[in-house]
């Protein structure tokens, strides 16, 4: 057998170990977990070194027409994400077993992570869209077990079911999309050779105008099955609906308002799949079928408006939340974002940069604000902290470092990243750019906000008071995503994450001037300045404030959009379910059947009424229907 | 005048006619009894009369059987009359009405 | 005329009523227990079938032409020998409060049953009145046989009364057809001979069109077809058991043999049968509505079955009515029998009677155990008798056509003469009664299974009567589930009208126009 | 081929388990021994099967009866790649249904001996390569299910099972209607009752318009009615909540899937012409199936109501899949069948565990029920997840195929909608696992102490093996597909690609 399908069968054998007997013994739950995450971590290891090659595949569906493998793609890209899906995620088992060393129910929590890491190597490893497709629910599944840990939390139970019913909504489209490019491609298959032919193929059109493409998609529309399958506006469709997965999975708007309730879960959950791995799963799934998006201009173009509009809007909400969690959520969002607006532009290599650099910061923060709330057992409003940075220091430190690579400041490995989408937006859009600079000006702003408040100024709570370091079983993660966090970026001639891709890229990628465009030469001493500006507004605003000198509303209310669909949406769903409802077991059940039923009995009742008793009625019925009898049968017709 | 087979299976059909009114209006089982009795009659008189006229011997034939199977059936329908009446003290139709709807 | 060669057909029924005529004189003079009684007349009718069965099947007509004998009349015989059969076992058996020491309940079905043959057989508008009137008046006794009871009397009465309002509207019928055609005799063999059949092929005189609607009305009676109907309900419930059943299946049988004989033996050409289809058509359609429907509210057992009777004459009649010759249709002709109508009502009329008479049976052991046969009696009968109850619940099952029981393979036939015929009118009343009677048959199997025991004692049934029972409720299914086993037994039950007696060997597949050119020739 | 066939015995072992019964026999062992002979025996097929041939094996054929006016009837079994799945369907459902059934339950020689005939029923119409048989075993199951409704039911089940009854009733008279009609409608020399027969025929001597588009219907209706084709779905819902946990799974889990099967194999096939006309009616009424079935579960407020309109919607799959009739969508429509028996089966049992063990079925009364019976809600979130179409369970491997199938017949709005449907469904499994199983535990689930309680009931999970097996081999099952479809569509996809007509 081939070593690298220890990468999927170790979480999978964990996770089953733990469903059938281990759940009810933590430790051996422990161990089989991170062991597991280990052993994909080496195999990851072994693999991105080229000793381990990609296995044979079997057929998972063949029938005529449709094949379906599990099979692996070991390329750069797959390789690169690989290494940081396994990795981060061996740190963060390990941060967990202290995080949750007090948990009771912990066996299930490292199950749920098993079933984590055995979906997310599979989503990257996935050699065609069912296989991804199987994986991605895979995660979803695991995200809702992981989100709803804490079952008996009202919140934690809803904010479960949001999650899952988000992901569901859009990976409605997901499928569709993945139906039309089976349809269009004749094969499930995003084999980068075979996606090069089909990208390569002459037939392919391009189009430039969304207008024009919108009323073809209307066209389609009303005649279902009336035009051809390599049709233009059928590429459109197609890549929009490939993008509804990366809607719902990377949580852009509008679908975004699972991810933020999804803070519920443990920390390390937040950490690992709320802001590392699954969610940028995404990204990753559209830098994985880049050559197919590019086809249009029209969906590349609406990709990168989401990802835009789903950067800066996540910004403004995060500068006004109080929750340490949701605080760095929006920000994720915020973030992917960024990444989604990098592939929109013709960047995917910049996108899967900033994954990478995002991946380690943003596990980091997580982490060390898993500590902060451990210290502080289990409070999570900023507005209730105060005064910790000199209390925990290490973790104060890192989280510091977490900030600054966040928020770009230059030679953290975030502004290698942000500087690189920034570019990739500027040659693609200038208005892209802009709002990526504004972006990046409120990212500086809400995460100096978020150290002042919390680690400076006067302990607040008496909890901030006496505040305990975490044990080392949590800090050596969390140092070794510091160290990751601040050298992530930084590249010394062909040798950096950042050269790494972009070789992949120009790998796939033909240069023609559509898809992949040359960037452009620009200064990235603008976006810096706006960050610098951005640290300082935020820090004479906060450091050292009791309250919020900032007050607005409709940011700290999310612009209302989880009360939209709370209470118009679900509502109005709710009502047409009832009226239906209402009519099925009224009129269809209650009119129509029971109304037949009734009818029949009553009938019945009725003309046993002639049976009178009386020996003259049925002499009269006798003679009367006999005469009636002749009459029509002799008279009447 | 002649009196042809028409006048004939008239004054038969309005026997039968009367019966049938007797049987239906009439309310003592005797007398429902009589008239059913006319009914056959009423049919014996046709079978006859069509008889006479056709030259056909076997309608008068039929005549006996129904006069002898009435008879039959009046012997019958007589003696469950009278068990009724012996134990109900009624011959009255509107008395039995105890099986019905 | 008059042929001796051919009187040993008419030697069951002699046997039959000479053997009942000594019974009652050795009723008068020896003191013979009811059960002897009964064995005598098991006896005899055990040889009458036996003499019956010896029989082969070739049509020809004896006795001078007023009797026919073929596939039909031989089925019919044996089918009215197996009811009195079972009539005289339960009249012995599970009636002994009714028969109260006197034999003329057990050996006047014996005279019945010798009516019902003859009618089977009757080839004569005389003979079949006569032997109607054998049968008819036995029942005016049977029904009110138990004379001290008063639901008794009354059903006897209105029976009585009824029964001969409809022998004077038969009587007045065959006066007409007689005294328009000139004879009374059904068909002839011989060419020279007048019989009905000869007359009437171009036009059909409205006087004879008149009569004949008076006999459908007389027949109607005997069928209980709507609206002829009214006493069936009222007699069910008040005659003893055995003879609600025999007047169920065997009276209606009766009723049925003398329609296919009349309608489809005589009058079975175009213009005739634009006289009687549609007047069945109506019969069959108010059969099937009122026999249903007015089902579903009766809490009376007797009298529940009275009414589906009342539906049951109506699935007969479509088929009745699919039998004509003179509607076309795609008959399926590789099978080795044809299935017409005529097999469609045999067939019926079969599983019917098992049904029936397993009903009967568990109602007449249960009239002495419990209070009274509302359906309400019946609960939990399941516990207390799981033989009764299951024998009962598989009958009602039966009867109401869900497969695999035997009465389903007896809709199923009607169903497909109908549809080979075409008749979808007819047919979609069909399904809406089938769904009607599932739903009162499903009554009365509530209440024995799920409802809760009024009285928990267990009610034991003696062993001749278990027997009888198993034996039904198998044959119930089997007969369903091996469903030649029913074909065989009715695949010859046709009439086998109009024969010409230069080709006496004759077959009842002879076509229809065959005959009539003949007829014409005259 | 007259000699006898192992499939006979899928039929004998449920008889003699009841004629055993009826002995006195111990019944629930009895059942459950003929019920599990039956599994393995089934199993053993699946494995016997050539599969890569296709086409009907195991066949035996002997003459039956002649019956007048009608082909001859044939005692002919046989199963291929279509029917074999579906027997192990059966095998593994009843199965699981005998086991769940309480052993104490009154008057319990009576009750297996009904949920055996259900699934000889069942068994029978699957193996049956003759209409007549096929039609007559079908209809076993109907009195059974009346009475384990009647007696054995809970809240409602007077009238639950008369309607259940006299609609499934009327659903099979029309089928037979339309069966006979389609028989009668071929020329007399070449009718017959089998299958085989009458495939071979119609695919090259089709039936004429006219008659194809008047009888097509008459079958769509019929099967229609049995399968709870949307507007015809009413008798499912309640019946399916009255139903005691094992009739409701015998019936949702296999006898539904008779009438897909009896599409598959009789109706669409045979009567090509006919369903190419009728087939716009069947996709506004599958339409119905999604939506109006889907927006009315939604409303539901009890958990079995809920699970019957739910399988209603489900049944649109499996229509949309028939509508295709391309070889994927037809794949997918086999295993759909089986997945959704499995998971159907698996949830009706545990929402009679659930309601059997907390009293209660509301869902504004149940809650938190995962702290007192964890293995019952991980059961009941791997049905709901199945049923969900999430993949790695038996479920999502049909679903995906039959979507592939309809893009590829262009039905793309159609397969929108249906895609869409697992939306609907994630939202309403979701919600009931939410309040059943989530949020704080009320109080009177909570463990009791003392025995003396009274009717204060704690909430016990599934304990003795005897409790959980069937559930978790339901479970095992759909995971086995799940995780490895390609076991069945070895089996399948040969048997489907010999279908006449295929796009």
């Amino acid at each position: 057998m081939d070593l690298a399908w220890f990468l999927l069968l170790a979480p999978l054998a964990a996770s089953i170990a733990i469903l059938l007997n281990l759940h009810r013994k933590p430790n051996y739950a422990i161990g089989a977990s991170v062991g597991s995450a280990s052993v994909c971590f080496l195999t990851a290891l072994a693999v991105a070194t080229g000793a381990v090659k990609a296995p044979t595949p079997f057929e998972w569906i063949s029938v005529p027409g449709l094949t379906v493998d599990i099979g692996m793609i070991l390329d750069p890209l797959s390789k690169g994400m690989l290494l940081v899906v396994t990795g981060v995620g061996l740190l963060v088992h390990i941060f967990s077993i202290g995080y949750m060393a007090h948990d009771p129910s912990r066996g299930r929590f490292f199950g749920g992570l098993s079933i984590f890491m055995f979906s997310m190597t599979g989503i990257v490893l996935a050699d065609n869209l069912i296989m991804l497709f199987l994986f991605w629910e895979g995660v979803g599944l695991s995200s809702y077990l992981l989100i709803g840990f804490w079952y008996e939390k009202e919140s934690a139970a809803q904010a479960a079911n949001k999650a899952f019913v988000c992901n569901r909504i859009a990976d409605f489209g997901f499928m569709l999309g993945i139906i039309t490019f089976w349809w269009i491609m004749g094969t499930v298959s995003v084999d980068p050779q075979i996606l090069g032919q089909c990208y390569a193929k002459a037939s392919m059109p391009q189009f430039s105008s969304t207008l024009q493409e919108w009323g073809a998609a209307q066209t389609l529309i009303l005649h279902p099955g009336g035009i051809s399958a390599h049709s233009a506006e059928l590429v459109t469709l197609m890549v929009v609906a490939l993008f509804c997965g990366c809607i719902g999975k990377s949580a852009m708007f509008p679908l975004h308002v699972w991810l933020p309730d999804a803070m519920e879960g443990p920390t390390p959950v937040s950490a690992l799949i709320h802001a590392a791995t699954m969610v940028a799963a995404g990204v990753y799934m559209l830098c994985r079928i880049y050559p197919i998006l590019a086809l249009s201009q029209a969906g590349m173009f609406l990709i990168a408006c989401t990802g835009c509009f789903t950067a800066i809007f996540a910004a403004l909400i995060a500068v006004q939340q109080n929750d340490i969690k949701r605080i760095l959520a929006y920000s994720t969002l915020s973030q992917l974002g960024y990444m989604v607006m990098a592939v929109g532009c013709g960047g995917p290599d910049a996108a899967m940069f900033h994954l990478t650099t995002h991946a380690f910061f943003k596990a980091l923060l997580f982490l060390a604000a898993g500590s902060v709330i451990h210290a502080l057992h289990e409070e999570q409003d900023i507005w209730k902290m105060g005064g910790l940075w000199n209390k925990i220091p290490l973790t104060f430190w890192t989280f510091a470092i977490g900030m600054i690579a966040l928020s770009g400041v230059p030679p953290f490995a975030g502004f290698f990243s942000k500087d690189y989408i920034l570019t990739v937006a500027y040659t693609y859009g200038h208005g892209f750019y802009w709002v990526g600079v504004v972006t990046a000006f409120l990212t500086a702003f809400y995460m100096t906000r978020l150290v002042a408040v919390a680690f400076f100024g006067p302990p607040r709570t008496d909890a901030a008071k006496h505040p305990h370091e975490s044990p080392p079983v949590m800090t050596v993660p969390l140092v070794i995503l510091a160290v990751l966090s601040v050298i992530g970026g930084w590249g010394v001639y062909e040798f950096g994450i950042q050269s790494y891709y972009h070789n992949w890229s120009l790998d796939v990628l033909r240069d023609d001037g559509i898809s992949y465009q040359a960037p452009a030469e620009i200064s990235s001493a603008v976006p810096s300045g706006f960050v610098f500006f951005g640290i300082l507004l935020s820090a004479f605003l906060y450091v050292n404030t009791a309250s919020d000198p900032l007050n607005i509303p409709v940011l700290a209310r999310k612009f209302y959009i989880d009360e939209f669909y709370d209470n118009v949406l679900v509502v109005l769903q709710q009502i047409c379910a009832n009226i239906v409802a209402w009519f099925d077991s009224w009129i269809l059940e209650g009119l129509i059947l029971r109304g037949a039923a009734y009818l029949s009995a009553g009938l019945g009742e009725l003309l046993r009424l002639f049976q009178t008793g009386s020996l003259q009625t049925y002499a009269y019925i006798f003679t009367l229907g006999g005469g009636i009898l002749i009459y029509i049968t002799l008279f009447a017709h | 005048m002649d009196i042809t087979l028409n006048h004939y299976l008239a004054v038969a059909a309005v026997l039968f006619v009367i019966g049938l009114m007797g049987v239906i209006v009439r309310r003592n089982l005797i007398i429902i009894y009589m008239s059913l009795e006319m009914m056959l009659q009423a049919a014996n008189l046709t079978l006859v009369a069509f008889s006479r006229f056709n030259h056909h011997i076997d309608g008068q034939i039929f005549v006996f059987f129904v006069i002898t199977v009435a008879a039959a059936e009046v012997a019958v329908g007589l003696a469950l009359i009278v068990a009724l009446y012996r134990l109900r003290q009624t011959t009255q139709v509107q008395d039995l009405t105890t099986l019905k709807f | 005329m008059l042929s001796s060669a051919y009187v040993p057909y008419l030697a069951p029924e002699m046997l039959l009523t000479v053997w009942a005529m000594l019974l009652l004189l050795a009723d008068a003079f020896l003191s013979l227990t009811p059960r002897a009684m009964a064995a005598l007349s098991l006896a005899g009718i055990l040889s009458a079938t036996l003499l019956t069965l010896g029989f082969n099947t070739t049509p020809l007509l004896y006795w001078g032409g007023l009797c026919s004998w073929d596939g039909a009349a031989k089925f019919y015989h044996v089918f009215f020998l197996a009811v009195a059969a079972l009539v005289t076992w339960m009249a012995d058996d599970v009636q002994k409060p009714v028969r109260s020491g006197a034999s003329e309940f057990i050996i006047l079905p014996l005279f019945t049953t010798a009516g019902l043959m003859l009618l089977s057989s009757a080839n004569d508008f005389m003979l079949l009145f006569v032997a109607l009137e054998l049968v008819t008046i036995s029942f005016y006794i049977l029904v009110a046989y138990q004379r001290r009871s008063v639901i008794a009397l009354e059903a006897g009465v209105k029976y009585l009364i009824l029964g001969a309002l409809s022998s004077a509207f038969l009587v007045m019928g065959v006066a007409y057809i007689f005294g328009l055609t000139g004879t009374t005799l059904f068909t002839s063999t011989t060419p020279g001979v007048d019989s009905i059949a000869n007359h009437f092929h171009n036009d059909f005189p409205v006087g004879v069109a008149f009569g004949l609607l008076l006999v459908l009305t007389g027949i109607g009676f005997k069928i209980a077809m709507v609206p002829f109907h009214s006493w069936a309900p009222d007699v069910y419930e008040g005659a003893p058991n055995s003879i609600t059943a025999f007047l169920s299946v065997g009276s209606k049988a009766g009723g049925l043999i003398m329609l296919i004989r009349v309608v489809l033996g005589v009058f079975d050409h175009s213009t005739a049968a634009a006289i009687w289809i549609p007047a069945l058509s109506i019969g069959a359609i108010l059969s099937l509505i009122l026999g249903n429907l007015a089902a579903i509210p009766q809490r009376n057992l007797k009298r529940l079955l009275g009414y589906s009777s009342i539906g049951h004459s109506g699935f007969i009649l479509v088929a009745i009515i699919a039998a004509s010759a003179t509607l076309t249709g795609t008959a399926y002709t590789q099978s080795p029998n044809d299935l017409t109508g005529q097999v469609a009502v045999a067939a019926y009329l079969v599983t019917y009677l098992l049904a029936t008479f397993t009903a009967f049976i568990v109602l007449a052991v249960l009239e002495r155990r419990l209070p009274g046969l509302e359906i309400h009696h019946l609960a939990g009968l399941s516990q207390r008798s799981p033989l009764l109850a299951a024998a009962f619940a598989l009958s009602l099952i039966s009867m109401a056509g869900v497969p695999p029981m035997s009465g389903f393979i007896a809709k199923f036939y009607v169903v497909l003469v109908a549809w080979n015929k075409g008749l979808y009118t007819l047919l979609g009343f069909t399904i809406f009664a089938a769904v009607a009677a599932l739903y009162y048959y499903l009554g009365p199997i509530k209440t024995m299974y799920w409802s809760e025991p009024l009285d928990e004692a267990p009610i034991r049934v003696e062993r001749t009567t278990r027997h009888v029972l198993v034996i039904l409720m198998i044959l119930l299914v089997l007969t369903g589930f091996w469903a030649q086993s029913i074909s065989i037994l009715v695949h010859n039950a046709v009439i086998g009208k109009g024969v010409p007696a230069a080709s006496a060997v004759a077959v009842n597949k002879e076509p229809r126009r065959k005959q009539r050119g003949i007829a014409d020739s005259e | 081929m007259n000699s006898l066939s192992p499939l006979l015995l899928l039929l004998l072992a449920p008889l003699a388990a009841m004629v055993a019964i009826v002995m006195k026999a111990p019944a629930q062992r009895t059942a459950a021994i003929a019920a599990a002979l039956n599994l393995v025996l089934s199993i053993g097929l699946l494995f016997l099967y050539h599969a890569a041939q296709g086409g009907y094996d195991f066949v035996m054929d002997c003459p039956w009866a002649i019956l007048p006016g009608l082909p001859p009837i044939h005692f002919h079994l046989g199963v291929d790649g279509i029917s074999l799945p579906l027997v192990f369907l059966t095998a593994i459902v009843s199965f699981a249904a005998v086991v769940v059934s309480p052993g104490n339950i009154r008057r319990a020689p009576e009750y297996f001996c009904y949920l055996l005939l259900m699934s000889l029923g069942a068994m029978g119409a699957f193996i049956s390569l003759d209409l007549f048989f096929f039609y007559i075993f079908h209809e076993f199951a109907l009195i059974p299910t009346f009475l384990l409704i009647g007696i054995w039911g809970g809240q409602n089940r007077q009238f639950a099972s008369f309607q259940i009854t006299l609609y499934l009733m009327t659903g099979s008279l029309i089928l037979l209607a339309g069966l006979l009609a389609l028989v009668m409608a071929m020329p007399p020399d070449a009718r017959s009752f089998d299958i085989t027969t009458l495939q071979t025929y119609l695919s090259t001597h089709p039936l004429s318009l006219a008659s194809q588009s008047v009888i097509f219907p008459l079958l769509l209706i019929g099967f229609g009615i049995l399968v709870g084709l949307f507007p015809f779905h009413s008798w499912a819902p309640p019946g399916y909540a009255s139903a005691p946990p094992a009739a409701a799974m015998m019936h949702a889990g296999v006898l539904k899937k008779f009438a897909i099967y009896g599409l598959i194999r009789v109706a669409i096939p045979m009567l090509h012409d006919g369903f190419e006309q009728w087939k716009y009616v069947l996709l506004i009424l599958l339409l119905g199936n999604f939506i109006y079935a889907g927006f009315v579960t939604l409303a539901q407020k009890e958990l079995p109501t809920m699970l019957g309109f739910s399988s209603i919607m489900h049944m649109g799959y499996l229509f949309l899949g028939l509508v295709t009739w391309n070889v994927i969508g037809l794949t997918g429509v086999v295993i759909l069948m089986v997945a959704h028996g499995l998971s159907a089966a698996l949830l009706f049992g545990l929402s009679g565990e659930i309601t059997h063990r907390s009293g209660e079925n509301r869902f504004t009364e149940l809650g938190g029920l995962a702290k007192p019976a964890p293995l019952l809600a991980v059961l009941f979130s791997f049905a709901s997840m199945a049923s969900m179409g999430v993949p790695g369970l038996a479920n999502f491997a049909g679903e995906v195929m039959v979507f592939f199938g309809s893009f590829s017949a262009k039905l793309i709005p159609f397969a929108a909608v249906a895609i869409y449907g697992t939306v609907i469904t994630a939202i309403f499994q979701l919600r009931a696992i939410k309040t059943i199983f989530y949020g704080p535990i009320p109080a009177r689930y909570q463990p009791q102490s003392g025995a003396a309680a009274g009717e204060a009931t704690g909430m016990t999970d599934l304990n003795t093996l005897v409790e959980y097996v069937p559930f978790v081999l339901l479970t095992v099952a759909s995971l086995i597909i799940g995780f490895m479809p390609f076991l069945l569509l070895h089996i399948v996809e040969p048997s489907v690609s010999l279908l006449p007509f295929l796009k």
